[in-house]
């Protein structure tokens, strides 16, 4: 008896229409758990985006000798932008300097003091990977343009400590929800096979195969996981446009919050990924016990 | 092997439920030839219904061997199971019916399962409803039918794929007289076509009247294997 | 009201399942008295359940008036209903056991649900299941019996609390022709201490051997109902 | 008949055991849902205070006009110290701003041209209610003794904006967490009850009250959201002490993370009381229908 995929279709349907009560806690238990999932993903990357703008933040300024010609210090720029590590390098002259000191210590008589221009030029680097300041450092202190290298290691390490920790406790947490998700969800399945155990029995006794059993369920599982999933995606569709992105076009315009396009996308795939394959495999585990007849 | 010139070869079987304090059938040993008709009598707890269970292989004997049609169903892998079963059409004690499918369903799975194609099936259902009184319940569900009548859809599921074996487990404990007879009557005309039958039963009237091979168990011994027998030498 | 005379009066009922195409019952009147025995026959489908399950309010007829023991069963509250069940000992036909229970507790809990003493419990249980023939079956689940058996442990039940109805609806299907003997007898002893008692049922020879009130339905509509009657006129 | 607490303990527990595999089901998911809730918690705890302290950072600084003698300041900061908004005040003199100027500019030659001490003195306050700094500013503005206020408006409030969001962020997670979890208890309670609808039917048929069933039905919800609760708060404690507990202790030490003792009682006792109720309440729910027999 060979694998008729229209009637186990059928059966399928039907069966999850006159077990609605079943179905629906089992798609109720994908859309929620895939809810919860998902929404903590959005959390995710949108702090994500937040740890690493905080990150960036960090820069390495060289304070450049007094002496040293201007092709050298384009040269040296020149150098430096060629590196991995580096993302900008910008100059900025004793004349810049300067002025910046005026405005931030505007209205207070420091300014007035200053005789001249006591202030060095500089080339201010932003570092493609914020990590790799240290590095960067230790490469460059002993060069000859270069009279002083401002880089605070204690409150960089302070900084990426809090960022680790963050980033821990999120991954800690999208694992035990992606866990736990899995496990109610088959938590259900195994309920609403339970609860239909008898049918399992009669069916084996009057002569299905395994497989003839197992078709049916599965598909139903599979049903139960994809509009699970599409239910869980369109909250978090509504949840994304009525909420985040007002955000982000309002209060938060200056922060580079949330997530493209193309990572929602693949935070959609992957929902539906996860409630077809947890619902499939969750029916053919909890069936296991009731084929034994 | 001598054993497969009968249809039904139970070989010294002894059936000791788990956790049971006495033996629910003790060291049987019966043939029944391929188209044999055979009541099987006995009181209430006797183990008749744990027989049945034994040939459908829902149970597995916990000493002896038992042979259909010269297949050995102790050591019978379990993916072969479902082969035997469908040459083997069982009316059970508490009928079996699926609570999610009509009656037209119930007896349609009998033919799904041995992959019966659509048309057959259409064909043939309402004919072996008709059989047995239901043409008009066709779309019911089984909690929407009377007791006879549930039982009744489990009696033509049984023989819905024509079968060479079918086991009858009181299959007219809830019919009247009337229908009772009829339900006889066609197992009689279905054995008379070469299948071998059957029947567990506690209708005296009936197995008095039939005159067919009766095997008699008490408290799970066989104390009676007689052809043309009785319900009961006494009472 | 000149109903209450009547244990049981059931005046032009015509119950209609939601969704069938023909009435279940149709303008049934019948008045029981108290302390009789009524036998309750007819063809599979006719009736007979559908009339016990109205009397056990599982059912509201669709026109007509039922009461029992003077209670008006259509205007009765819901939370009203426990205490009608309880004056009414039932043997359902796929008997209804609670699977999760022994067989001591199945019918323990029928003495529990009205609130009898441990104590009462503890003696008045093993008691009744002796008269049913099951005293060393007391541990075991519904699922680990044999037909018989669990019809026999919802007959107990049926009794257990001493009801002043009994409504057994096909008790002896499951029975051998001894055990069922024994179940008459005993119903009918248990008639004798004043309790009404209305039994559906197939078995021809016990109607005929006891000569009670015989009530009979075809198709829903109550064809006879004949003092010291037999099961059928013809066949 | 009465109210017999015992035979329906009794009758409860025996059940819990029988139905093991309802049981189980319902038991993991009470676990596994206040396992999120309560692990949220922890974190947004922990986020709470972390957000908390950044907040703290804010400061208002009041550079003091050169004149004004010695009494006025400590009059000044006495006063300051009785307002409510404020927790703390610091009198930073002359020389002290000058060193820490010093220490700032280290190795540049900017420090080497300063003649003199051009540096105000300054009061430095630390704000109970940092939300409040605008309308500190505001009433101190106009105060003669004053020379200047150091308080950068926009700053602050794009830092409040981000915390802001952030702590909208975590309440409306906390919510949906919450949200899901009673549904998702809910939903597997249902799946139990129906799994065994028959034994309902069959009890009121035989007589039974619809308080009769349903007591030991609710004593058994209860038993399921307590040892889910239970299980869920051991894993929790066990997370706490193994994980945050040994972040605060070694990278984190400068953090004023986590949660006091009191509060981590508060959540489990929360906990216990969330998965009692909603396993009491959807044992009751759930079983109406079937009542209705
Ligand atoms: N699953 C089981 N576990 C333990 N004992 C069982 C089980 N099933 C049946 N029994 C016991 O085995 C004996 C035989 O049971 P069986 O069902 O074969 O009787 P039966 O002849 O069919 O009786 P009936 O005519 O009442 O249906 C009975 O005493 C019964 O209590
Ligand atoms: N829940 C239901 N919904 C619809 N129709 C029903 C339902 N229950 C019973 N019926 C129909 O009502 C009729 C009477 O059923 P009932 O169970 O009363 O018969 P019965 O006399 O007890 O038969 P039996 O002797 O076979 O038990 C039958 O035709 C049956 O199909
Ligand atoms: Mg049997
Ligand atoms: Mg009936």
């Amino acid at each position: 008896m060979s694998f008729r995929p229209f009637y186990f279709l059928k059966e399928s349907l039907v069966s999850f229409k006159k077990n609605w009560v079943i179905s629906m806690a089992g798609v109720t238990t994908v859309a929620l758990s895939l809810l919860l999932v998902g929404s903590f993903m959005l959390f995710a990357f949108a702090m994500n985006s937040l740890i690493k703008s905080t990150e960036q933040k960090v820069e390495v300024v060289l304070f450049l000798d007094q002496g040293v010609p201007g092709e050298s210090v384009e040269a040296l720029q020149a150098e430096l932008m060629s590196w991995e590590e580096i993302k900008n390098v910008l100059y900025v002259s004793k004349d810049q300097a300067l002025e910046r000191l005026k405005k931030d210590f505007k209205g207070s008589e420091i300014v007035d003091n200053i005789t001249g221009n006591p202030l060095p030029a500089s080339l201010e680097i932003t570092l493609k990977d914020p990590q790799k300041a240290n590095n960067v450092v230790d490469r460059l202190k002993d060069r000859p343009e270069i009279d002083d290298i401002m880089h605070d290691r204690e409150i960089v390490e302070k900084l990426f400590a809090v960022t680790r920790v963050a980033r821990w406790f999120i991954a800690i947490f999208v694992g035990l929800l992606a866990f736990a998700s899995l496990l109610l969800i088959a938590n259900a399945i195994r309920l609403a096979i339970y609860a239909r155990r008898k049918e399992v029995t009669i069916m084996r006794l009057v002569g299905a195969s395994s497989w003839f059993i197992r078709w049916p369920f599965l598909l139903e599982g599979i049903l139960q996981g994809f509009i699970g999933a599409l239910i869980a995606i369109t909250l978090l569709y509504i949840a994304k446009v009525t909420l985040i992105d007002k955000i982000k076009n309002s209060i938060l315009m200056f922060l580079p919050i949330g997530l493209s396009q193309q990572e929602f996308y693949q935070l959609v795939f992957g929902l539906i990924v996860a409630g077809v394959v947890i619902g499939a495999a969750g029916s053919v585990v909890a069936l296991r016990r009731f084929l034994r007849v | 092997m001598g054993v497969i010139n009968a249809m039904i070869k139970v070989k010294n079987v002894t059936m000791n439920y788990k956790g049971a304090h006495r033996s629910a059938l003790k060291d049987i040993s019966v043939d029944i030839d391929r188209g044999e008709f055979v009541f099987l009598v006995g009181p209430s707890g006797c183990g008749k219904s744990t027989f049945i269970r034994l040939l459908l292989r829902e149970l597995i004997p916990t000493k002896g061997d038992i042979f259909i049609a010269g297949h050995d169903l102790i050591n019978m892998r379990r993916w072969r199971v479902p082969q035997l079963r469908r040459n083997i059409g069982c009316v059970f004690q508490d009928f079996k019916l699926l609570p999610n499918k009509t009656v037209y369903e119930n007896v349609a799975f009998a033919l799904e399962v041995i992959g019966s194609p659509t048309k057959a099936i259409r064909a043939q259902v309402p004919e072996v409803l008709k059989l047995v009184g239901l043409e008009d319940k066709l779309q019911d569900y089984p909690d929407e039918l009377s007791g006879g009548e549930q039982q009744r859809v489990s009696i033509a599921r049984a023989f819905a794929n024509r079968p060479s074996i079918i086991l009858a487990d009181e299959p007219t404990g809830n019919l009247d007289p009337t229908t009772s007879s009829g339900i006889m009557a066609l197992l009689n005309k279905i054995n008379r076509t070469g299948t071998t039958v059957l029947v567990a039963t506690h209708d005296r009237e009936m197995v008095d009247s039939m005159r067919k091979r009766v095997i008699a168990l008490e408290e799970g011994t066989l104390i009676r294997d007689q052809q043309r027998g009785v319900y009961g030498y006494e009472e």
